[in-house]
């Protein structure tokens, strides 16, 4: 797999696997996950629900909660390795060097201290300033989040702010101390369809401003579509299919994620009966021999069933985890 | 907020008549008090003399009329038994009971938030389990045989500590008798303290622990690790402090119970409380110190309420907009 | 030098006003402080205390004549006169006060000169002095100033400077007075007697008997009353402890409803009570010993007579007992028609005498023997004694003490038909008219022999009926650091001014 | 018209969210109602889907239940069939429940934990004495089939199954009183995209086969325009505009229906420049006077913001907006 | 209720066993250990009739003389043995221990059962009622939360023995014991029922079957009900263990059950009285039983509250 420029990617992610111990046997969340973000890039990252996107995100920034674990697989930050950190490395490492930005903005804030309390805390944890600069940057950075009259609001507690504004909220605590990479985990999925473009735009523009790339999760491709450079879309724990967004939407190349374009209704396109893929996703512990899409897949073939599909590069930087495409392969 | 103190004294005012209501008509079944005050040598006829006296023959709504409209100028009546004002009475006893239950409330609550957030963050560990399971023997046998067995071991087989009341005391202002100033003073409440913060401080524990695994799992603490706050802050800073909001209503409400609580303790140790009175005055039917002890648990119960209300308010900003839905 | 006492028992006085209460507890402690006429050794003599002699008028039998003791000082510094002892006892007969009821015969009390007092009373009372011995002598001077002419009413609404506030004349003053929790006394310097070994007194009531019995062992008492019997062999073992024990004025007996048709509490045909058979049987059935071996680990006197020993009336023949007869019993009950038995309720106090409960439910065991099968209520005294009082038991346990040592007293409460001052404890409902007579002459015969005659007469008659299924006479014990002389004192009121130290 | 299933006129539903009265004597507080349906009114026509959308909070869910008798409604009527429904009289209502069911949002929380699947789905059948003994059981593995799960799955607690399977067995649970009218109150939003266009075209293929008649519910207007006839569109608990569905998208006419259709991203990568929604719903208790919409709407005008806009025929529906009105409607087109 | 015939269906049996309870408790040693004391009490208190050597309640069995005999030494008097020792009636320790946990048990259980069942009622009808008779109950609730238990126990006591007349105050003893109890108990059975209620009638199951016109007691009952019975199984578990300590308490402020059969709190009280005096037996094994009993009944239910709780596994 190759880096999509010559720049060394800012993410890494090796073959990561991810795994609970449980009384029946260990489930393997995430197998053999790889993919790169470079610098000021946009990775969308797709699947259906239980995919492991979160558990992707968490096992990036060491959050992940036990009995996960990581149980092999490298994570690289420019260059760094940081999965095998020891615990207070790794803590100087989240929200300073990777930010992270949750679902729900109603459950994200301790709603027990104010916004400014909850800001300045984090700023100087990470950044040695004084209370006072502290306080200036967390209003300079809620005023640019869009919240209006951030200097007074500053001292509001999280429940004084709609959940729109709360989210802004989120995303400036995810960025106040300028991390390089920021993990969205379906920012907007709780928020109204008015206010999810809105936030959409605010992390991307302010992502862009800084610099910072951003793992973007979500399972609206529509988000996808209109925010991120590259999407990687995951099944059963597995990396179906990763390129550039144009490529993947129009034309994805992995059966799954062809299925999954069709199955979304559009405002323009009038067809009688949505595609529809059958079945559903396996369960952890029943994922089927071979590609784990297999039973659901209408292009199956014998191989399918019997060995799993590795990432194969495909033109223009797409990776696609099918057998069907393994001859091609080899003429690029 | 003057709205809610408002209400919360409406509240208290109906409490308090409830109790006093359910409390007088009790007594009427726990005994001739008649009996117990007088010698066996009185004749019967004196003794409906006295009970006449006594007003203990007035219909049930006069007695309590008027207790009630001499209660709310402080007055109780005198002690059958000991035959002093029952309000100096209990005045003078209560120093004993609060310091009692003050310092073995400020124990348990340590005690019980220190092992609750210890074996909440090491769940699983050999140590947190044994304070689980030792924690429990406080609730698993009852508060007198505690006392008792502490008394045996430390006052009886090694001296250390003395067996029984507050060893000496010193006048703090007027009334306030405090034996926290001397040394046999503080000696002596070790013991009751323990026995009577036994039970709380398991329940306090079990509270803490069982909260803070619940803050824990919740977002706000997951967002605040990702932001790369140290485990300090984390687990201090924002999980205990999240905690402690249902925790202090709970204390609150134990504080209550541990002055009701108290009674058995103070029996044991025959420590000079109101509860020790209470307990005797049971026995001899003193109906004045009875009432007027509920009352004062009674009052005890709806101040500590309030001012738990209070710290909620204070700990709790969500509250300040909206009370309607903070009680449940 | 000086000797602190640390002493503990199971409750406080109740008051510290002389005559409010006729209480004991209460009353050992106004000893120290207080003092009366005559006293009562350690074998229930009478002997001089305020007073240094004491008699029948030779001129009117009704008058008694007291010569007072001179140079007797109260703790306030003023001097007694005969017009303390006067008021002192026109306040004890008067209504409040608690021991009224011992001094109703008293009619008039004059001071003759500075040493004497006459006390005239409304008939022949020969034993009226018995009745002195815990009237205490305040100053009248004092009484007046603080309001307390009379004792305190219940019904006052307000506290009686007396209640917490004393002037005797008794070897110790009070110094601090916290009730129930802590009292200390100490030495009266002006004191007329010789000066006490003991200096000062901190009393203290420790209501549970384990702690009570700790704060021994661990060396915070030195002085322990109430010493539950269970411990007492313990503590005589126990090194530098020791323990004295004697005899009470108190014995514990049993009583039934003898006379109504039926009883509330029971299946049975009729009243069995009422048969004479049934409460032979039940005597029968009865093992005193056993109840003194287990029940009181040794410490009681088991014993038929329904008085306790030092009472005037109380023979050898009464107190003898039979060694329990099962299948005696068990005939007698059938001759009674009772041979298939019957339930009845045994009502109890469980915190007014030693082990009350556990020799109740030892009964229980016994009667069940004999197909009795009894339902055993234990209560707070508070609720017990009403039950007694309101003719609401059918079969109950009752502790008595005979304060004036005399059988009469007796008679009158437990024997006597219940009407007036009569009888108030008669929960047998026993009613002979021809006994009553007889009763009543007894308070007024002044021929002492022929007084004790009467006497024997009535006790036969009571054994006869058997009114009383009497068990033992109390036995008490005080345990003490080693080194500290003091007897026990028949009425339960040891008295630290005879403490001795070795 | 005369065709209507189910018709709703000035169906209105306030909650009073007062603080208690201490507070309102003390802080000098009126009683204080939100309200979540103002003065509604449509029509649903036999076999038709009819879909309502519209932002969190704009009472749609406060509709569904009003018209399926979870809630009462404090103003207007609902007619079913022609009857009038009046929860209140039972044995009349009886009859009439049997004939409109509902699909709930949460796969989760719809069925019973502690029940099992053929218990859950027999509930309705028990419960109207449709049919009795094993003839339940057979009934329910057939509905079972139908949504494509099988009988033997009637033996399985909820637990056992995923989220669209357990949207499945909700749909069986709705069917089994053969229903003719199903309130769908957002039965795919919880669900992914695959597992939500095999619901969406259950639902279809059950129309399609039993001639059920739907009232939709859901804020993604692509499924909206996907599966409806006719959508009305609700702001603030008031229905702005009422249109045919393919109508609606090519020609919205209130600027709310232009503003939601702006927001929603664009799949296709059109490149097309989205124009940026601004603001936020307002305080549904102290909704803006005048249109609700005017604080948001790029069109404003002074009225707007005092006169409540009255409904203006459309080409395929209604309208309320000041725009819309004869005199304007003229003047905004040349504008556009 | 269920009417599908049978397949492949595992056995109940094998289904409990197979539950994530039932896992998490076999992955418990301490949680075995407290299910095996309990269960071994609770067996030794139901068979105590033919477990016994003794019947130390009935009156006519007992021997006073026997009293005070040492564990395995020969009483002075009579040359009986007994396991346990004697206490000071003659009773024989080990009997009198199964008889005396057989009461508290009842007493224990009953008071929950009582508790439980005033408190699920009341709170399932004021959680799904609302509006003012749930302020109501809530308020008579925190009136009554604001009585300590102990002290309520004490005056239910007082006036029961009131009301009954002296004939029957004996044998109602018991049942005034666990009303006393019990009523000072329901209100946390009350609260959570009504909390969780709350929760549970806005969930969409119980719209649905409100939708097709279900009547509000079949919802209370066969809905709402079963699912709001984890967090009261819990507090019925260590309300078990409090009723327990709770009875024996009020045996030392000398309100109980007679003397004449005892529970084990009644055994303790008595028992207490020789500490000092040597006859350790009579205190130290009923207090072990009850011990042994509350720990290992407090442990099962912390171990249920763990266990039922979702987030923890
Ligand atoms: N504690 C756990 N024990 C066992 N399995 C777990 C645990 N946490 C997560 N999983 C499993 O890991 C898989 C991936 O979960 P993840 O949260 O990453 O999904 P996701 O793609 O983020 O889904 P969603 O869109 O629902 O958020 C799921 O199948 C989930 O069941
Ligand atoms: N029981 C209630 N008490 C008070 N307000 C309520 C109640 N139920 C709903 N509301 C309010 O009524 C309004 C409409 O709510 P409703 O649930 O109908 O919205 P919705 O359109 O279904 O939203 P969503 O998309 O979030 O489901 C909201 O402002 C809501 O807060
Ligand atoms: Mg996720
Ligand atoms: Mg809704």
């Amino acid at each position: 797999m190759t880096a999509i420029s010559n720049k060394p990617p800012l993410l890494s992610v090796r073959d990561l696997v991810v795994e609970f111990p449980t009384r029946r046997g260990t489930l393997r969340a995430l197998d053999q996950v790889s993919f790169d973000i470079a610098e000021g890039e946009v990775l969308g990252m797709v699947g259906e629900s239980g995919a492991g996107k979160s558990l992707t995100g968490a096992a990036i920034i060491g959050l992940l909660e036990p009995p996960g674990r990581i149980a092999g697989g490298e994570v690289w930050l420019r260059g760094e390795r940081i999965d095998n950190l020891s615990v207070e490395k790794m803590r100087r490492i989240r929200g300073r060097r990777i930010g992270m930005v949750f679902q729900d903005p109603l459950t994200s804030l301790n709603p027990l201290y104010t916004v400014a309390e909850q800001l300045i805390e984090t700023i100087r944890t990470h950044i040695d300033v004084s209370e006072k600069e502290a306080r200036k940057r967390a209003i300079a950075l809620l005023d640019r989040v869009g919240i209006p009259a951030a200097a007074r609001r500053i001292d509001d507690y999280p429940h004084h702010f709609s959940g729109g504004m709360r989210q802004r909220v989120v995303i400036a605590l995810a960025l106040s101390a300028e991390p390089e990479l920021v993990i969205a985990d379906e920012p907007t999925t709780a928020l109204d369809v008015s206010g999810q473009a809105q936030i959409i735009d605010v992390l991307k523009d302010i992502c862009a401003e800084r610099g910072a790339s951003v793992m973007l999760i979500t399972h609206d491709m529509g988000v996808i579509a209109e925010t991120a450079d590259r999407v990687a879309v995951l099944y059963a724990g597995r990396m179906a299919e990763i390129g550039p967004v144009r490529d993947v939407v129009q034309a994805a190349e992995h059966p799954y994620t062809a299925g999954l374009m069709g199955a979304i209704p559009t405002l323009t396109q009038t067809a009688d009966r949505l595609t529809q893929i059958p079945g559903s996703m396996p369960r952890l512990n029943a994922i089927p021999q071979g590609c784990a899409f297999n039973p659901r897949c209408p292009r199956v073939f014998d191989r399918c069933r019997a060995e799993r599909p590795e990432l194969i590069a495909r033109a223009s930087g797409r990776h696609v985890a099918c057998w069907l495409y393994e001859t091609e392969t080899e003429n690029v | 907020m003057i709205a809610f103190i408002l209400r919360r004294i409406v509240q208290s005012v109906i409490v308090m008549l409830t109790v006093a209501i359910v409390a007088f008509a009790l007594f009427r079944f726990v005994g001739d008090p008649v009996a117990s005050m007088v010698g066996q040598e009185t004749t019967l006829a004196e003794r409906a003399e006295i009970r006449q006296a006594l007003g203990l023959n007035d219909p049930f709504p006069v007695q309590f009329f008027n207790f009630v409209t001499r209660a709310v100028q402080g007055d109780f009546g005198v002690s059958y038994r000991l035959q002093q004002p029952v309000m100096e009475l209990i005045l003078s006893r209560l120093p004993a009971t609060l310091e009692l239950a003050l310092v073995s409330g400020v124990l348990a609550f340590f005690f019980g938030v220190g092992f609750g957030v210890y074996t909440a963050l090491r769940r699983g560990n050999w140590l947190s389990g044994s304070i689980m399971t030792i924690s429990l023997i406080g609730v698993s046998l009852p508060t007198f045989l505690i006392g008792v067995l502490l008394i045996w071991v430390f006052a009886v087989e090694l001296q250390w500590l003395p067996s029984f009341g507050r060893g000496d005391t010193v006048y703090i202002g007027d009334w306030w008798r405090t034996g926290l100033l001397t040394e046999s003073g503080r000696a002596s409440l070790i013991l009751p303290a323990i026995t009577l913060g036994l039970y709380q401080m398991t329940l306090i524990m079990r509270l803490v622990r069982a909260e803070m695994l619940e803050v824990l799992r919740t977002d706000y603490i997951k967002f605040a690790r990702a932001r790369g706050l140290s485990n300090r802050a984390v687990n201090f800073g924002h999980a205990l402090k999240n905690t402690l909001v249902p925790v202090i209503t709970i204390t609150g409400l134990q504080m209550g119970s541990i002055i009701a609580f108290s009674i058995i303790t103070e029996t044991v140790f025959q420590w000079p409380g109101v509860g020790a009175l209470f307990i005797r005055s049971v026995q001899f039917v003193d109906v004045p110190v009875m009432a007027a002890y509920l009352m004062l648990i009674a009052l005890v119960f709806v101040v500590i309420n309030l001012i738990v209300d209070l710290l909620y308010y204070a700990v709790d900003p969500r509250l300040r907009v909206d009370r309607s839905s903070a009680r449940g | 030098h000086a000797e602190t006492i640390r002493w503990a028992r199971v409750g406080d006085a109740l008051t510290l006003d002389p005559h409010s209460q006729n209480e004991g507890p209460t009353h050992t402690l106004n000893h120290h402080i207080y003092e009366t006429l005559v006293g009562r050794d350690d074998d229930g003599e009478l002997t001089p205390r305020l007073a240094t002699e004491w008699g029948i008028s030779e001129d009117d039998e009704n008058v008694w004549v007291f010569t007072i003791r001179e140079g007797v000082m109260f703790h306030d510094g003023s001097e007694m006169t005969v017009d303390d002892v006067v008021f002192s006892i026109n306040r004890a007969r008067t209504t409040p006060s608690g021991m009224a009821a011992l001094h109703a015969a008293v009619e008039e009390v004059t001071a003759v000169d500075d040493t004497t007092v006459h006390v005239r009373m409304s008939g022949p009372a020969p034993l009226y002095v018995q009745n002195l011995t815990n009237t205490f002598i305040m100053s009248q001077a004092w009484a007046e100033e603080n309001g307390v002419e009379v004792a305190p009413d219940f019904a006052a609404g307000e506290e009686a400077h007396s209640v917490r506030n004393t002037n005797g004349t008794g070897p110790y003053r009070l110094v601090e007075r916290d009730p129930e929790v802590r009292t200390v006394l100490q030495v009266f310097e002006d004191h007329w007697d010789d000066a006490p070994e003991v200096t000062e007194i901190i009393y203290t009531p420790i209501s549970e008997a384990a702690t009570r019995v700790a704060a021994l062992l661990s060396g915070e008492g030195d002085i322990v009353q109430d010493v539950p019997v269970q411990d007492i062999a313990r503590l005589e073992q126990t090194e530098g402890i020791s323990v004295v024990r004697g005899p009470e004025n108190r014995n514990i007996f049993f009583s039934y409803d003898m006379t109504s048709e039926s009883l509330a509490s029971s299946d049975a045909e009729g009243n069995p009570f009422a048969s004479p058979e049934v409460r032979e049987a039940m005597s029968l059935a009865v093992d005193r010993n056993a109840i003194r071996q287990v029940v009181m680990r040794g410490e009681s006197q088991p014993s038929a007579a329904p008085l306790p020993p030092f009472v005037n009336g109380w023979t050898e023949e009464m107190h003898a007992f039979d060694d329990p007869d099962l299948e005696r019993a068990r005939e007698l009950m059938a001759e009674a028609g009772y041979g298939d038995g019957f339930t009845v309720q045994l009502d109890c106090p469980n915190d007014r005498s030693l082990n009350d409960e556990s020799i109740c439910q030892s009964l229980v065991g016994m009667m069940a023997q004999i197909g009795i099968n009894v339902d055993l209520n234990a209560q707070t005294r508070s609720l017990h004694f009403p039950l007694i009082e309101n003719w609401e038991t059918d079969f109950y346990l009752l502790g008595w003490g005979v304060p004036t040592f005399d059988s009469q007293y007796v008679f009158d409460f437990l024997v006597h038909t219940r009407e007036g001052s009569y009888g108030s404890f008669n929960g047998s409902r026993y009613s002979n008219p021809e006994l009553d007579a007889k009763i009543e002459a007894l308070a007024t015969m002044t021929d002492l022999e022929e007084r004790d005659a009467l006497i024997a007469e009535i006790w036969d008659e009571v054994m006869e009926e058997r009114i009383f299924l009497n068990i033992h006479n109390q036995v008490l014990a005080y345990a003490m650091r080693d080194g500290i002389n003091l007897d026990v004192h028949p009425e339960n009121q040891p008295h630290m001014a005879t403490v001795t130290f070795d | 018209m005369s065709d209507a299933l189910l018709s709703v006129s000035g169906l209105t539903r306030r909650f009073d969210v007062s603080k208690p009265l201490l507070n309102r004597v003390i802080e000098r507080e009126d009683r204080q109602f939100l309200t979540a349906a103002a003065d509604v009114a449509f029509e649903i026509r036999r076999g038709e889907t009819f879909a309502l959308v519209g932002e969190s909070g704009s009472g749609k869910s406060t509709i569904a239940k009003m018209i399926v008798g979870l809630l009462e409604p404090s103003e207007g009527e609902i007619r079913f069939d022609g009857k009038g429904m009046d929860f209140a009289s039972g044995s009349a209502m009886r009859a009439l429940r049997r004939r409109f069911q509902m699909i709930f949002q949460d796969p989760f929380a719809s069925l019973n934990p502690r029940w099992r699947v053929g218990d859950i789905i027999a509930e309705p059948i028990r419960t109207f004495g449709l049919l009795r003994g094993a003839a339940i059981g057979a009934e329910v593995g057939r509905l079972l089939d139908l949504v494509g799960l099988s009988a033997s799955d009637a033996e399985k607690f909820p637990h056992e199954f995923s989220g669209g399977q357990r949207q499945r067995i909700a749909i069986a649970r709705a069917l089994s009183s053969k229903p003719e009218f199903i309130v769908c109150d957002e039965p795919t939003s919880a669900l992914d995209v695959s597992v939500q266009a095999q619901i969406l075209n259950l639902m279809r293929d059950l129309q399609d086969e039993f001639g059920l008649t739907y009232l939709l519910i859901s804020h993604d207007l692509s499924v909206v325009r996907h599966m409806s006839n006719r959508i009305g569109v609700l702001y603030l608990g008031r229905l702005v505009e009422v249109a045919e569905a393919k109508r609606l998208f090519t020609e919205p006419q209130h600027p709310y229906t232009q503003m939601l259709l702006a927001a929603v991203p664009d799949l296709a990568l059109s490149g097309r420049r989205r124009t940026p929604v601004t603001g936020e719903i307002p305080n549904p208790i102290n909704p803006p006077p005048g249109c609700a919409f005017h604080p948001r709407c790029p069109h404003v005008m002074d009225h707007c913001r005092t006169d409540a806009p009255a409904s203006h025929p459309t080409a395929s529906g209604e309208a309320a907006c000041h725009l819309l009105a004869p005199s304007r409607a003229a003047a905004q087109t040349a504008q556009d | 209720m269920t009417d599908f015939t049978p397949e492949n269906r595992p056995s109940i049996f094998f289904r409990a066993w197979d539950s994530d309870v039932a896992y998490s408790f076999r992955r418990s040693p301490l949680a075995i250990t407290a299910a095996l004391v309990s269960l071994v009490i609770i067996l030794a208190a139901i068979f105590a009739p033919w477990l016994a050597p003794h019947d130390p309640f009935n009156p006519a069995s007992l021997n006073l003389m026997d009293g005070f005999t040492p564990p395995m030494e020969p009483n002075a008097f009579t040359g009986n043995v007994y396991w346990l020792g004697t206490d000071n009636q003659g009773r024989d320790v080990f009997s009198t221990i199964l008889y005396g946990a057989r009461i508290s048990l009842f007493v224990g259980f009953m008071a929950v059962l009582f508790a439980m069942v005033l408190g699920i009622t009341l709170g399932l009808i004021a959680g799904y009622r609302g509006g003012w008779l749930d302020s109501l109950l809530m308020r008579v609730a925190d009136v009554q939360l604001t009585f300590p238990s102990i002290l309520l126990a004490l005056l239910i006591f007082g006036v029961a023995r009131g009301f009954i007349p002296p004939a029957y105050r004996e044998a109602m003893a018991i049942w005034v014991l666990i009303v006393a109890i019990g009523l000072s108990d329901w209100v946390q059975y009350a609260r959570v029922v009504r909390g969780a209620t709350m929760v549970e009638k806005n969930k969409e199951y119980v719209q649905a079957a409100r939708v097709i016109g279900a009547h509000p007691t079949k919802i209370l009952v066969r809905h709402i009900l079963p699912n709001v019975m984890g967090p009261v199984l819990v507090i019925a578990t260590i309300g078990l263990a409090l009723a327990i300590i709770a009875e024996a308490t009020l045996s030392f402020l000398g309100v109980g059950v007679p003397a004449t059969q005892p529970s084990l709190g009644t055994l303790i009280r008595i028992g207490q009285g020789f500490l000092f005096s040597g006859e350790w037996w009579i205190l130290l094994f009923p207090a072990v039983t009850l011990l042994a009993l509350a720990l290992s009944v407090n442990l099962l239910g912390d171990w249920l509250r763990d266990a039922l709780n979702p987030r923890l596994r």
